[in-house]
């Protein structure tokens, strides 16, 4: 059988990028069948790619004939497969739920084009080779996204735009001023080549520190998280959905190319590891405590994903944390968006989304409440879930390295998860105060219900699936044993679920 | 030539300092812009002097990439110019602090007068 | 030639004197319309002479049309931005800056 | 200390002097009219490294059209609440100076030991395009970067002045009575926008022509026509509409369709995508992107998703 050119790469930049235009042009209607459209398409062509990947291995393809270092190089591998899967799933889920809950009126005008050109900028990307090319991706899906926040133009989703915007512009001229220096000393911008070219010593450090710091900014890592909450909590739900699972994720792949791809001649990268981790730690605990204390849902779902990040600093300090990192990364993208679509539901519901409002959603709607619990599950860690065979995976690793400090931490981001949780089910099961009995409340549309359902089953679903896809994901170059200077050798993982 | 691009790569990193600086002390939301945009002249600055190290006429792809960040910051200046407006419409705030600080100095009210 | 290049030099410093004073005038005068009366000097005059500077230095007929163009187009530029400015002044009431 | 580096020495004098008025400046409209005036600095210092293509670009983008939307912005914040649009709030940081100091040094440290090195062995980007330049039809290689080598960079740019006029979409005053033209009609403007726009449209085609070998290219073209359209706006020959016409749309998106149909196009010749062939091809994509550019800087100079005639 004849596998997929390479080309086909193209075609998840542009089959959104068209479609974004044309949503220009014929207006929204044709958006929002277009967006879905493009997803079930995204996903055929990338059955044929993955075809192809288990067949060959990784393969790219040269812009313009050129081979970098001029030419922009797309390429795919285990990594950003998965990846590729992740923004298709979680898009589909998020354009059904914006079918209904956008629609096709003056709002979707407004949401289609926008929505759609950051799902090109996403994949592109995720593709991308090459340091600069990545920087405009991120700039456009920054752009579309920030934009997407306002979509209703209230007074809070304004001023978190605003806060997200002008932050992101610091972090990526951060970003920015690294990559010069990259190519100041190295003379290319693939970051493979570039990586190769790096000779060590400060100035290489100098331009790792500064990419690593913009896009710390802008995967929102903790301390430098105080734009996240209001700006994933005050936008429409299948926004704040993509905001979560996808638009962080994408700066922290970037981070993991930049580290563990460049393989940087470096000596002291553990103790930055050990920093970048801490701050992870930070990130789990904080994140965590935060979001016991909310009394809005969307800010409580929100500032679990400020905790949920630090999971995925945990590889920097424990190479043999990779595969579970990368398997929580896909967990949590799916379970937050599927979290904040049931959130969404719950809030258009009731109107609101003070806490203190949730008493006896369950009768009214059992299916948002039911996606809700499955998505909290797979984030908890419970089995069978993805969110569980991904702390498994960690806390083996943790456990083998004896990095007892990490196995606490593992354990007890759990137990907080579960507790701000808990709280939400707690509330949420109990009984309606008569006093509130002749509050009404709204149905909401049955896809918005059931694409919120389908990514929490898909989150739960990734428990079985561990093997299939932990055989995609390869060792980065610069975790292979052995291979990295700067960092301690990885164990050896026996992929698959426990 | 080497005196020039050290005199140059000088007044970038002066820029920039002066950039975060008022990014930091900004609080008018316009303010902040144009710190933003003097910190990011100073990137492209020290781009270009980068780019024009060695004999010859300055790397082609320095430039391009200039070009591309001028008109990324152009961009997202013009996002945050229209989120200001909107922000003004509906909040009458010119600011993202949570309490206004009482004005110091002068206001530019008298602005039409220049 | 020489006496070429000694009129480029000439030329050179009597524009850039013709600056100074608008710049000094700008500075100085007490009010917008001597100020504006300053500066508009230096946009034209100074601007001419360093324009046929540049001319006869070059010693092209096509450079010297383009400098030609150049300064006709300062020169429409800084009739109207000196009309609005003191048009707006003039509105406004106050003659002062 | 030669006459070079003499010069040299008086513009980064100006450029940081320039720099503190922005951030220092009591005022908010004296710090943006520095900021214009450091962006024309910036232009010269650029032209000065060896980059006219840079300065101009500088001059009519960051410069001119950034200013003149910053301007604009300020004169709206003023005009909905006089007293508080260009009031000036100060925060008391005492972290501020220090860390501004401390990244300053570092940024100098880091600067100034990168003059002095050159890039490790290994054949650098910017030399294998000076090398291919001699291959194709075009005298000017970042012309050549920017469309023939990385012409995908470019299209992704394209796509990031698009995303920020789609947010305009989002953001622009709901009604339409909000939209005032932005200046009355003055008998000399008339005179000036006779002379100034077909003048600007002269400038635009030779800038895009001669991208190929001179400095110019579809950028600054775009943005000296953006330019005339910022001055009919000014004026009030057009003016902002809530919605854009279908035709507007189309110019506004036609850089991408243009150049994403001949890019992906070649692959059906057995090319390499975006392996840009011939100079005719070049053209057409140079003026799709160059009417792309014009218009959407223009809008988001207007503020508004669209523009219209006024009506009689």
């Amino acid at each position: 059988m004849q596998l997929a050119p390479a080309e086909l790469l193209l075609s998840l930049v542009f089959a959104p990028l068209l479609a974004a235009i044309a949503a220009v042009m014929l207006g929204a209607r044709a958006g929002r069948l277009l967006a879905v459209m493009v997803c079930l398409v995204l996903a055929i062509q990338l059955l044929f790619l993955g075809q192809r990947f288990s067949a060959d291995g990784p393969f790219d393809l040269a812009l313009a004939g050129i081979a970098p270092p001029l030419g922009i190089r797309l390429a795919l591998d285990g990594l950003n497969l998965l990846l590729l899967w992740l923004v298709t799933l979680v898009y589909l889920g998020t354009s059904l739920h914006a079918w209904a809950s956008i629609g096709a009126g003056a709002r979707g005008t407004a949401f289609w084009p926008p929505w759609l050109l950051m799902l090109s900028a996403l994949n592109g990307l995720l593709l991308s080779g090459d340091l600069f090319t990545m920087y405009i991706g991120l700039e456009i899906a920054s752009l579309s996204g920030i934009s997407l926040i306002a979509l209703d133009r209230k007074a809070d989703a304004l001023r978190a735009a605003m806060r997200y915007l002008l932050l992101a512009m610091l972090g990526s001229l951060v970003y920015l001023l690294g990559v010069a220096v990259v190519y100041a000393i190295t003379g290319a911008l693939d970051f493979a080549l570039a990586g190769s070219r790096l000779p060590g010593g400060a100035v290489t450090i100098a331009a790792l520190l500064l990419m690593t710091g913009g896009l710390l900014l802008k995967s929102a890592i903790f301390p430098l998280h105080g734009w996240l909450p209001p700006a994933h909590g005050s936008a429409p739900p299948p926004e704040s959905a993509v905001l979560s699972a996808l638009l962080v994720k994408v700066s922290l792949y970037m981070l993991y190319r930049i580290w563990f791809w460049m393989e940087v001649p470096v000596a002291g990268l553990v103790s930055a590891g050990q920093l970048l981790a801490a701050m992870g730690a930070g990130a789990l605990v904080y994140g965590s405590i935060a979001a016991l204390r909310q009394q809005q849902l969307k800010y409580l779902v929100a500032y679990s994903t400020v905790a949920q990040l630090g999971y995925l600093m945990l590889v920097f300090a424990l190479p043999g944390a990779w595969q579970g990192t990368i398997y929580h990364l896909l967990a949590h993208g799916l379970a937050k968006a599927a979290m904040f679509l049931a959130a969404g539901n719950m809030i258009w519901a009731l109107g609101s989304d003070r806490l203190d409002r949730l008493p006896g959603l369950d009768r009214h709607i059992p299916a948002s409440v039911f996606a809700f619990a499955l998505a909290a599950v797979s984030l908890m860690g419970l089995p069978p879930s993805g969110g569980f065979t991904a702390k498994w995976l960690m806390l083996t690793a943790a456990w083998a390295a004896q990095a007892w400090v990490w196995v606490l931490l593992l354990l007890t981001g759990s137990l907080l998860t579960a507790a701000y949780l808990f709280r939400v089910f707690a509330l949420t099961f109990a009984p309606r105060s008569p006093r509130r009995r002749a509050q009404p409340v709204r149905r909401p549309h049955p896809l918005m219900e059931l694409s919120a359902l389908a990514l929490a089953m898909l989150a739960i679903g990734m428990g079985f699936s561990g093997t299939p896809l932990l055989d995609v994901l390869a060792l980065p170059p610069q975790l292979l044993p052995g291979a990295a200077p700067g960092l301690p050798a990885p164990l050896h993982l026996t992929p698959g679920a426990p | 030539m080497t005196a020039s691009l050290t005199l140059y790569m000088l007044a970038a990193s002066v820029l920039a300092g002066l950039g975060i600086y008022g990014v930091l002390i900004a609080g008018h939301l316009l303010r902040k812009l144009l710190a933003l945009n003097l910190l990011g002249m100073a990137v492209l600055l020290m781009l270009i002097t980068l780019g024009a190290r060695g004999t010859g006429a300055p790397d082609p792809v320095t430039q391009a990439m200039v070009i591309t960040g001028i008109i990324i910051s152009i961009s997202a200046t013009s996002l945050a110019l229209a989120l200001l407006l909107a922000l003004q419409r509906v909040t009458d705030e010119t600011h993202l602090d949570a309490e206004p600080l009482p004005p110091v100095g002068e206001d530019g009210d008298a602005a039409g007068s220049r | 030639m020489i006496a070429l290049d000694l009129a480029v030099v000439m030329l050179l410093v009597v524009g850039c004197g013709f600056y100074l004073a608008g710049t000094i005038g700008l500075l100085r005068f007490p009010d917008l319309h001597s100020r504006l009366h300053a500066l508009t000097k230096a946009d034209n005059v100074g601007l001419m002479l360093v324009c046929a500077a540049m001319a006869l230095a070059s010693r092209s007929v096509r450079v010297a049309l383009l400098l030609l163009i150049v300064w006709a187009l300062a020169l429409l530029a800084s009739t109207v931005s000196a009309y609005l400015i003191a048009r707006h002044a003039h509105m406004a009431r106050g003659y002062r800056t | 200390m030669t006459a070079g580096t003499l010069l040299d020495f008086l513009i980064i004098t100006g450029l940081v002097w320039l720099a503190w008025q922005v951030v220092a400046g009591r005022e908010l409209f004296r710090a943006i009219i520095m900021f214009i005036a450091l962006g024309l600095a910036m232009a010269v210092a650029w032209a000065r490294l060896g980059a006219p293509d840079l300065a101009l670009a500088e001059a009519a983008i960051g410069a001119g059209l950034t200013g003149a939307m910053l301007l604009a912005t300020y004169r709206r914040l003023l005009e909905h609440n006089p007293a508080k649009g260009g009031q000036r709030y100060a925060r008391s940081s005492r972290l501020a100076l220090p860390v501004a100091v401390m990244s300053s040094l570092l940024v100098m440290l880091l600067g100034l030991t990168l003059v002095n090195i050159m890039p490790v062995e290994g054949e650098v980007a910017g030399q294998q395009a000076i090398q291919l330049m001699q291959a194709v039809p075009m005298e000017n290689p970042v012309t050549g970067v920017l469309l023939l080598w990385r012409g995908y960079d470019t299209l992704l740019e394209m796509s990031a002045l698009v995303a920020a006029w789609l947010a305009l979409r989002i953001l622009q005053p709901q009604d339409a009575a909000t939209l005032p033209p932005l200046s009355s009609s003055i008998p000399l403007l008339q005179a000036l926008l006779a002379a100034a726009v077909p003048i600007a449209v002269l400038v635009g085609g030779y800038l895009l022509h001669a991208g190929g070998k001179a400095p110019g290219g579809a950028f600054q073209a775009g943005a000296v026509l953006a330019g005339a359209g910022v001055l009919l706006g000014l004026t009030g020959s057009l003016q902002r509409s809530t919605r854009a016409s279908r035709l507007l749309r189309a110019g506004v998106v036609l850089g991408l369709i243009v150049f994403s149909v001949l890019g992906l196009g070649q692959l059906a010749f057995g090319q390499p995508a975006f392996a840009i062939p011939g100079l005719w091809t070049i053209y057409l994509v140079e003026g799709a992107l160059t009417v792309s550019i014009a218009l959407t800087l223009l809008l988001l100079f207007l503020g508004s998703a669209g523009v219209r005639r006024p009506a009689p």
